[in-house]
């Protein structure tokens, strides 16, 4: 597989589901496990991207959703350009300090559940460009699910970080409107 | 027939009231203000839009209702005598007067 | 409090189209006044992606400011490299090859292709055309099939180094050229047949943003959008460089200055740039065929050299910089200060170690005489322009960018004043706005 | 010679200003005193020469030698097809050069971009602001005497 591998961030791979099936008795905690992987397998292959692009990895993204590498065979083909509508924020190219007000209202504005994904080494960690003008990497602005690395990432690795995300959405603990959240 | 009634109109629903149910709520304060590419707003206060849109929207209401009167008259318009021919057209003058008023009156105006 | 709340009435509209915008290409802030669906006012604010090029220039040396140079106009990164080295040879006096001339040629024709190709998806896309988006994406992806194989990056290349080309060209290389050019003039003949005669299209763009020849050389604009307003300037006619004067083609030009305009001198331009690599690729196989070197590993000609004296020269894996020894006087200039030593003496003699070693020593490598430098290539968007000022050592003492968008969007509040808002987004997207290039 | 003629006639209808004209690299350079431009640009941009284009205005920071900032600017002549460069010094206490947004429409955000980048104020231009940096942003990055990592960011970070 070409170019770095995308790394999932505290990757609370099989933590989330572990926690759930102490806490109930045999029968309750078969039904939650099993809602919990149905709602998560739903959530998994239905993703609406928001694409936040700023800079050359814009056009890496162009190609990776696009015919050829085609991001749509991952459920996620279908760009939502408004927070309310997109589960994930798609953060492409380099983010300055006067971008990072604007990035972070857009994630707050964001409907939950809602992942973020740092595409390019520039959002992972500010790159190449070490100055005045450029935020080190975004996760000082937003919390981030997978940074996918690579100035621009080859529409393979994205991929790759897609379904890294994929995963990490199916064994993650799910949340719905009436579940008790942990204090 | 009952059952598909009852089939689709129950799935109708679940896919209306899932995702009321699913779906996690954490209103947070810049959740609530409108979208508007994630940049400040300009007026503190709302935009104020003219006037002229309102009073388009509204005459094309009139109008359109006028025309909804239409349908079923025009249904069984086969089977009735010539009596129902005169009392449309009265409901239509009616209405044309007004439709005239409102010309003469620049309501069309768009500049 | 920006300008336009400032100016603008009580019982108007303002409206942002601001940075993360699908049309605004996620680095541009438009602020506009409306009256309904008529802008009355707008300012656009830029800088959204400002990273810090010209001040990043006075900290590196001169070598390793060929990545940044791949960044700045992303959609056609090997026209940058061609401005940014070429500069530094006119100011160093470095001769370049006549093979590596070609190979730029190509390269840098294939790099404006798909910055047009680029350009009008986006512009189709955002009014309306998708699937003229996805075709365009196809026909980009044979340009970058080919710009891949011989740089061995699809965007970031830093291919053009100063003194020449970094590799030769591979084997395979004119059957891959051939299905890219294959290929892009069916897409354009696609497009073509979608767009020129497509109501839609031409009412969204026909007679829109109209662009007076006077107003665009106050405005400075240069390439395709001041040829759509019939002005004849192209840098690569005006100021002939590497071997454009050997090469014939036409320059379109546009009549009434409008964004349809705007998008056919783009698509003629493509056609044109296809002849000029169809005639370069011609007269590169008069010179030197370099042979592919077979892959071996550096550490066993370092053992071997220490056994004895290699005589034949060492073949090394063709991905490792400088290893095509042979190959060197067709690609790179024979002015050994400026250019990479070969990995074949790197490897094997002690000199080559030395020259080698000096060359990437802070303090030494390229260090061009103190005074300044103007020089322009003819980009994507037109001309892009290097001001370096030497001060003697191996960092610029400063670089300047004249980049040609920053004139072309500066323009953009004349252009959509009294227009209604559905006409910003074709007028925005025929002018090809490049973030890295515009806000350096 | 046909660019000397230019180079001459410019030194004598402007004796007072034009302090030195050579040719550099194939490129016309003059360097004139700052009070002169708007006269200088006023004679360049009519009939007989038609610089009709600004190509480029930029400004280098001489950090250390006495008058410290120099302006550059770049015209280019269509008819002529011919660049020349303008090169005026500033002192470093009055910033001060006069505006060309009269005579060219696009010195309006080049010269915005010279004052966010360096703080080089130009009389007579409509809306001098700062065009890359935002607001809260003090100071000017590209002077040689700003560190090239000093980050004002405009909002608080999460760590």
């Amino acid at each position: 597989m070409l170019g770095g591998k995308a790394l999932s961030s505290g990757s609370e791979k099989r933590s989330g589901l572990s926690e759930m099936k102490k806490k109930q008795g045999p029968p309750a905690q078969f039904i939650t496990t099993q809602f919990n992987s149905i709602l998560g397998w739903a959530r998994k292959y239905s993703l609406f991207q928001y694409p936040f692009i700023t800079a050359c990895c814009g056009m890496e993204y162009m190609s990776a959703a696009c015919a050829h590498f085609d991001l749509d065979r991952f459920g996620a083909g279908w760009t939502r350009f408004s927070p309310r509508q997109a589960d994930m924020l798609l953060v492409v190219g380099t983010v300055t300090q006067k971008l990072a007000p604007v990035l972070r209202t857009v994630y707050e504005q964001m409907t939950d559940p809602k992942w973020v994904v740092a595409f390019g080494t520039c959002t992972v960690s500010g790159g190449i460009y070490d100055n005045y003008a450029v935020v080190q990497g975004i996760d000082l602005v937003i919390p981030v699910d997978v940074y996918i690395p690579g100035c621009p990432p080859r529409p393979e690795t994205v991929l790759d970080g897609l379904l890294k995300l994929q995963e990490k959405i199916q064994h993650q603990e799910q949340e719905w409107r009436w579940k008790k959240r942990k204090p | 027939m009952f059952l598909a009634f009852a089939v689709f109109g129950l799935l109708g629903l679940m896919l209306i009231f899932m995702n009321k149910f699913l779906g996690p709520s954490r209103p947070n304060p810049t959740k609530d203000k409108p979208f508007e590419c994630g940049s400040p707003y300009l007026r503190d206060e709302i935009n104020p839009f003219p006037i002229k849109f309102y009073l388009v929207a509204f005459i094309f209401l009139l109008f359109d209702i006028e025309v909804v009167f239409f349908f079923p008259w025009a249904l069984i318009f086969k089977e009735m005598l010539a009596s129902a021919l005169i009392v449309m057209l009265a409901y239509l003058f009616v209405l044309v007067v007004g439709f005239i008023y409102a010309w003469r009156k620049g309501a069309f105006e768009w500049e | 409090m920006t300008r336009i709340q400032k100016e603008a009435r009580p019982d108007t509209m303002l409206l942002n189209m601001g940075p993360s915008h699908p049309a605004m290409h996620g680095t541009i802030r438009i602020m506009l006044e409306l009256d309904g669906e008529r802008i009355l006012n707008s300012e656009v604010e830029v800088g959204y992606l400002h990273r810090g090029f010209e001040k990043t220039c006075e900290n590196r040396t001169y070598f390793n400011l060929l990545i940044y140079t791949d960044r700045l106009n992303y959609v056609s990164p090997l026209i940058n490299n061609l401005g940014y080295a070429m500069t530094i040879e006119k100011m160093l006096g470095v001769e370049v090859p006549e093979r590596a001339q070609y190979i730029r040629v190509i390269m840098s024709e294939l790099s404006r292709i798909s910055d047009h190709l680029t350009c009008l998806a986006a512009m189709a896309m955002e009014s309306g055309a998708f699937t003229v988006f996805l075709y365009k994406m196809k026909a980009r992806e044979f340009i970058w099939d080919v710009i891949e194989q011989t740089t061995g990056a699809r965007m970031t290349t830093s291919y053009i180094r100063i003194g020449g080309v970094r590799a030769d060209l591979h084997a395979d290389f004119d059957t891959v050229l051939k299905t890219a050019i294959v290929e892009t003039r069916k897409v354009l003949k696609d497009i073509h047949g979608l767009l020129d005669k497509n109501k839609i299209f031409l009412n969204r763009t026909r007679d829109i943003a109209v662009m007076t020849p006077e107003d665009a050389l106050a405005f400075g604009w240069t390439g395709p959008c001041l040829r759509s307003t019939g002005v004849y300037y192209d840098v690569r006619k005006a100021h002939p460089y590497l071997t454009y004067d050997r090469l014939n083609f036409e320059v379109p030009l546009g009549e009434r200055g409008d964004n349809f305009d705007r998008y056919m001198v783009r698509m003629k331009e493509m056609d044109q740039s296809l002849r000029i690599i169809e005639q370069a690729a011609q007269r590169l196989q008069k010179t030197p065929a370099g042979v592919l070197a077979q892959a071996f590993e550096p550490a066993e000609a370092i053992k071997a050299s220490r056994l004895k004296r290699i005589k034949g020269g060492v073949n090394l894996s063709p991905n490792l910089e400088g290893s095509e020894r042979d190959k060197y006087p067709g690609i790179l200039s024979a002015d050994k200060s400026y250019v990479i030593p070969p990995k074949d003496d790197t490897y094997t003699t002690m000199e080559g170690l030395i020259s080698h070693f000096k060359f990437f020593m802070k303090g030494n490598g390229i260090r061009p005489p103190r005074g300044e430098v103007y020089f322009s290539v003819e980009g994507g968007n037109g001309e892009l322009g290097y001001y370096i000022v030497s001060d003697g050592s191996d960092r610029p003492f400063r670089l300047h960018l004249r980049a040609p968008c920053f004139h072309i969007v500066a323009a953009l509040e004349q252009l959509i004043r009294g227009r209604y808002v559905a006409d910003v987004i074709p007028t925005f997207g025929s002018m090809n706005m490049i973030g890295g290039e515009l806000d350096r | 010679m046909e660019e000397k003629k230019t180079l001459d006639l410019l030194k004598q209808t402007f004796p007072a200003v034009v302090k030195e004209a050579s040719t550099n690299l194939g490129d016309d350079v003059v360097i004139i005193d700052r009070e002169g431009l708007l006269g200088l640009a006023n004679f360049l941009i009519n009939k007989p020469h038609e610089y009709t284009m600004l190509l480029d205005l930029t400004c280098v920071d001489f950090l250390g030698q006495k008058p410290r900032f120099e302006m550059v600017y770049h015209l280019f002549s269509l008819p002529q097809n011919k660049r020349l460069r303008i090169k005026a010094r500033l002192e470093e206490n009055d910033l001060r050069i006069a505006s060309l947004t009269s005579l060219w429409k696009n010195a309006d955000w080049l010269e915005r971009e010279v004052f966010d980048m360096f703080g080089v104020n130009f009389e007579g231009h409509p809306d001098l602001r700062r065009i890359f940096m935002y607001d809260c942003f003090e100071g000017h990055p590209l002077r040689k005497d700003y560190p090239l990592r000093k980050r004002q960011p405009c909002i608080k970070f999460r760590e």
